[in-house]
């Protein structure tokens, strides 16, 4: 390594603009390459309660990309900190926890809960809000605004709010995520999507699951593109990066750094090779990461 | 963290070999394979732009100077892999998962087509110290969506061929003959791997017997370390497991569809 | 053709379930094939006074579908009526105009004057409402509402609405329409998307676009498969409908017809492959068309 | 309505010749194309799994018991047709578009390698009764992103060689001698396809000479029928043209970015 890849989102400095997109990373992968060449380690979403997930089938390949419906399945807070982030201590890189909760009131006591545990905190708000029928929290400006207060209240760690892409008012979300004191914003989780199989029955057992990968960049892409005018905190890009060419073109659409999920099913040191491609690149080009970010959040 | 003890990269081909709906392949073996054992796996992709987005497992049959995989023709990832010649390059990551630990004698081993690499790989690692019971289907299946011209008789034939060439001794059964056809066995350890329907008859009769055994599992799978929550499969007493952090497990774990 | 593939959308019968989608269909295509085959005639999207359109690029391609951003240029309803829709009466297939307005004002007065004109109107939903500060009217039940009941007291022509992806309560959308008199729903149209080139600046002198083809199938069919359990009217399937096996799909999941765009680009006979593979499909099983789609709308 | 005029569906390659980084294919010429006259075009496609959604349009170089076209490997759908060999299917659409319609003698061509194709058409249907003005690159550009051993320098060899072969008497200029060169000529009429810059220096001195002309356009197309409104190219009096329904149109109608 030779070029300085480096960013800083908001407080926390990453040594490289590239993480692992929740739900899509363990430290199974640790054996596979070396973890602490990433920017951030974000273990999948948990809950405050124990609960079971989604039953099979959760995946499909769907459009050239994936169609999931794990349903977050968690093994609640407590056994979380005890015997899963226990483990990302002995790594390098900050641990964003990514936190899903149902009621507003939730968002809160898991934030609580996690305070000193986590680098920061990852608000995934794509969850149904069971307290405004199931919608979820980031299709809505006020909801978010109140899950996001209600964790802001909570901790003074950063907090990465994480929204839906088929948001109908998206940069009224992403503002309202701002102004309740969100820190970043992770641009996007999964597009709502079905599918059926030769009998027209559900794929997944779900019915209904969120689409990643490939067929999503575009929409993720205008999503960073339309917050990078709406807000001033710092955005990261989520939504089929396979590429140096992903990785660079949400740079230029306002993005500090990047999640990759789907891309690392594919083939499994997408990341590390991502990080190596783009340190190849600011070498050839005499930059640093951060000129290559289009824009200075503040 | 003990990272590089898994290969992720590509390799190329040795040998490709193709037969009734079964495909060998003979693959460059990276380091990290030289201590797999049986019941590993492996998962495949091709370079080509028609392959899936996902790798797929397969079971590691041996590894000498070459890797050495099996599959059967049953979907698109399949007929894609299908297509590799002497000299492409693959897509390979692994070896991954747990490995079969037969500690009583003898083994029996208990087999299908549509699953038959972890047991293959099992008789090819007691080098014919086993007994295999291998289920046929019913001859006039249609195992491949892409070539009717494969019966369920053909590949059977062929699968049956790899476990011969082991020197185990093999016995053939119907599924309805089975439960009968186990009946009349004594073995220290079963080490099974089958549909489900086979294995729901396995577990029933070691259960009754109290034989000790092992079974590996199949699932679709994304991750191939854990992390995904994809590759789950239920367990008798309610749980989920996920089938890539077996794919060997104990014979009474799972729950089958009978 | 030995197989019954003749499908109702309310008043209206189609003897094909299979029809262009708005903006990638033209008379052109009839020196490729014969028109009089598909379900019905879907001409451009036109709007009551001329206007110009988006600057080019107006196209490019993107995550294996296509991202355009047109702009509904258009010669308005007076040249349209004399210049285009008289060619199109010398065909069988019912002519189904699409319209779009900036206001609600302008969707009523477009839809009396294409009365008599058209066998059915295309409600395009997708346009900017500037009297709500340019969102889309279809991203907002209560515009939606309003538009569709100006179209409604202005004709008693059938009136197919066509409802966009993103929007964050599709079903909502779906009744509003449903309930202010639509006769149908078309889901959907395009997916609001971004890219750049490799200088970092917009790909379409829009700057963003609308996604269409793959990509958004597994988009377009939830939002059917949702719409189903909303409303009672009929559904038409929009979005990367390429192979048979899209087109049953769609019917599996509620529709009773397709529209098909982007395909029609990457094949041009893809519309009467189509129908022949239906035809085929259902004389080989021995049913109707009508048979196979598996919902019956009232 | 005429439908059945344009042809669209698969053709076999007959042959593919590859020469510093232009590509010459002889297809399988459906009956449409008996009528088929030089300006024409044709949307092609690989069926290749990596090529891009749309067709790409190129111009009919000729007609006979063959369909000849010619292109130059400038992004990703031509590296895909660069694959084609004898014996590949391609999806083929056409003929499509206006024609040359030159009615004055003698016809001064002005071409360049970026945009060779219609005027190579006409200069074949000519059968060498023209003269050609052929403007080359700076010899040191790079118009292939995929193959940086490509020069513009060999590509505009390779496409003068084309003109050379119909006969016709060829003059070789660069942009910046353009002007005083094609104010040497004495033409009846101009037939022009060439890049914005060489276009707009020809329409200054077509028009203040009187020359009468025709220029053949490029834009980006989808359905190459008139309907999809993407193709369009502006015009001098504030319109906008849709290259499909020409590409031919009178030398003075289009706007050139000089
Ligand atoms: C640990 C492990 C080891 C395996 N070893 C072998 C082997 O040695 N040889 C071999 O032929 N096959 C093996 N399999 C099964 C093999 O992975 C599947 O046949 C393959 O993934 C199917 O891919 P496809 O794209 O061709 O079919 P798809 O189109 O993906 O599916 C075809 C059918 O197979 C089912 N299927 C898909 N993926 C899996 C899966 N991973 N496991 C079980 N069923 C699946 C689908 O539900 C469907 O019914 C193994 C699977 C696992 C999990
Ligand atoms: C009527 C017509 C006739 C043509 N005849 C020929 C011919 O005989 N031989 C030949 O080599 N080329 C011809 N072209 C140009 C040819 O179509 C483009 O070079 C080709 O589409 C580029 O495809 P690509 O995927 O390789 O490049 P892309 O990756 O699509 O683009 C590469 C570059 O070419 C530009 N481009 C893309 N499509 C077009 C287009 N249709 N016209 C102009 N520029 C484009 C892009 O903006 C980009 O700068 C013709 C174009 C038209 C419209
Ligand atoms: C199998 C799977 C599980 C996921 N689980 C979660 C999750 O628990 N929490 C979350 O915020 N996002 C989850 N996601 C969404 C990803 O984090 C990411 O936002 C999305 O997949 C888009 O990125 P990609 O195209 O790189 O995959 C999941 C995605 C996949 C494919
Ligand atoms: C080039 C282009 C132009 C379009 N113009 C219109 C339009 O004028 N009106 C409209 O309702 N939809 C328009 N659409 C959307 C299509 O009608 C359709 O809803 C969308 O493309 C999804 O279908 P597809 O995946 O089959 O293309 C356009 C799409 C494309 C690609
Ligand atoms: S495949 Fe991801 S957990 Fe098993
Ligand atoms: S390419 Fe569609 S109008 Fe010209």
């Amino acid at each position: 390594m030779t070029a300085d890849l480096s960013v800083t989102i908001g407080a926390i400095t990453l040594k490289a603009p590239i993480m692992p997109a929740s739900g899509t990373f363990g430290l199974g992968y640790g054996r596979v390459f070396d973890l602490n060449r990433l920017g951030a380690l974000v273990p999948k979403t948990i809950t405050l309660s124990p609960r079971e997930g989604h039953p099979p089938p959760r995946l499909t390949e769907e459009a050239g990309g994936l169609m999931n419906a794990i349903g977050i399945p968690s093994v609640g807070v407590e056994a979380a900190i005890h015997d899963v982030f226990s483990r990302y201590k002995a790594f390098e890189p900050p641990l964003v926890v990514s936190i899903s909760g149902d009621t507003v009131e939730e968002f809160g006591a898991l934030t609580a809960r996690l305070d000193g545990v986590a680098d920061a905190l990852e608000v995934n708000l794509s969850c149904p809000n069971l307290e405004a029928g199931g919608q979820a929290f980031a299709l809505d400006p006020d909801a978010t605004e109140r899950a996001v207060a209600a964790c802001r209240r909570a901790t003074r760690l950063p907090l990465w709010c994480k929204l839906a892409p088929h948001a109908g008012r998206p940069q009224e979300v992403a503002k309202a995520a701002e102004a309740a004191g969100g820190d970043a914003l992770i641009l996007a989780n999964t597009l709502l999507a079905y599918a059926v199989d030769e009998a027209g029955a559900p794929r997944l057992a779900n019915r209904t699951g969120g689409l990643s990968g490939r067929p999503v960049k575009p929409v993720a892409l205008r999503l960073v593109d339309e917050a990078a005018r709406a807000v001033a905190i710092p955005l990261i890009g989520c939504g089929g990066v396979f590429t140096l060419r992903d990785v660079l073109d949400y740079f230029c659409a306002g993005a500090s750094a990047v999640a990759v999920g789907t891309a690392t099913f594919h083939r499994a040191t997408t990341m590390v090779g991502l990080i190596d491609a783009l340190d190849h690149h600011c070498t050839t080009k005499g930059v640093a990461v951060a000129d290559l970010v289009a824009r200075r959040p503040s | 963290m003990d990272h590089g003890t898994v290969f992720a990269g590509t390799v190329s081909v040795q040998t490709a070999a193709h037969a009734d709906g079964l495909v060998l392949l003979e693959l460059e073996a990276p380091p990290q394979f030289q201590t797999a054992k049986a019941g590993q796996f492996v998962m495949l992709a091709s370079e080509r732009a028609d392959m899936p987005l996902l790798p797929r497992p397969f079971s590691i049959l041996s590894v000498g100077t070459t890797l050495s995989l099996g599959f059967a023709v049953v979907g698109e990832g399949t007929r894609v892999l299908a297509k590799a010649q002497a000299g492409d390059d693959l897509y390979l990551m692994g070896p991954l998962g747990t490995v079969y630990a037969p500690d009583a004698r003898p083994v029996l081993i208990v087999a299908d087509a549509s699953h038959f690499g972890t047991p293959l790989g099992l008789a090819r690692a007691l080098a014919g110290e086993a007994t295999v019971v291998f289920v046929t289907r019913p001859s006039d299946q249609r195992p491949c969506p892409y070539d009717d011209a494969v019966t369920a008789a053909h590949q059977d034939a062929a699968a049956l061929a790899l476990f011969a060439e082991t020197g185990a001794s093999v016995e053939t059964v119907a599924l309805d003959g089975l439960k009968a056809c186990l009946e009349g066995q004594a073995p220290g350890t079963v080490c099974a791997g089958a549909s489900d329907p086979v294995m729901a008859v396995l577990q029933q009769v070691a259960e009754a017997k109290g034989w000790p055994g092992e079974v590996s599992l199949q699932a679709p799978m994304a991750c191939a370390v854990g992390a995904c929550e994809v590759c789950i499969r239920p367990t008798r007493d309610g749980r989920w497991l996920k089938v890539c952090e077996g794919p060997v497990v104990p014979l009474q774990t799972p729950r089958f569809q009978p």
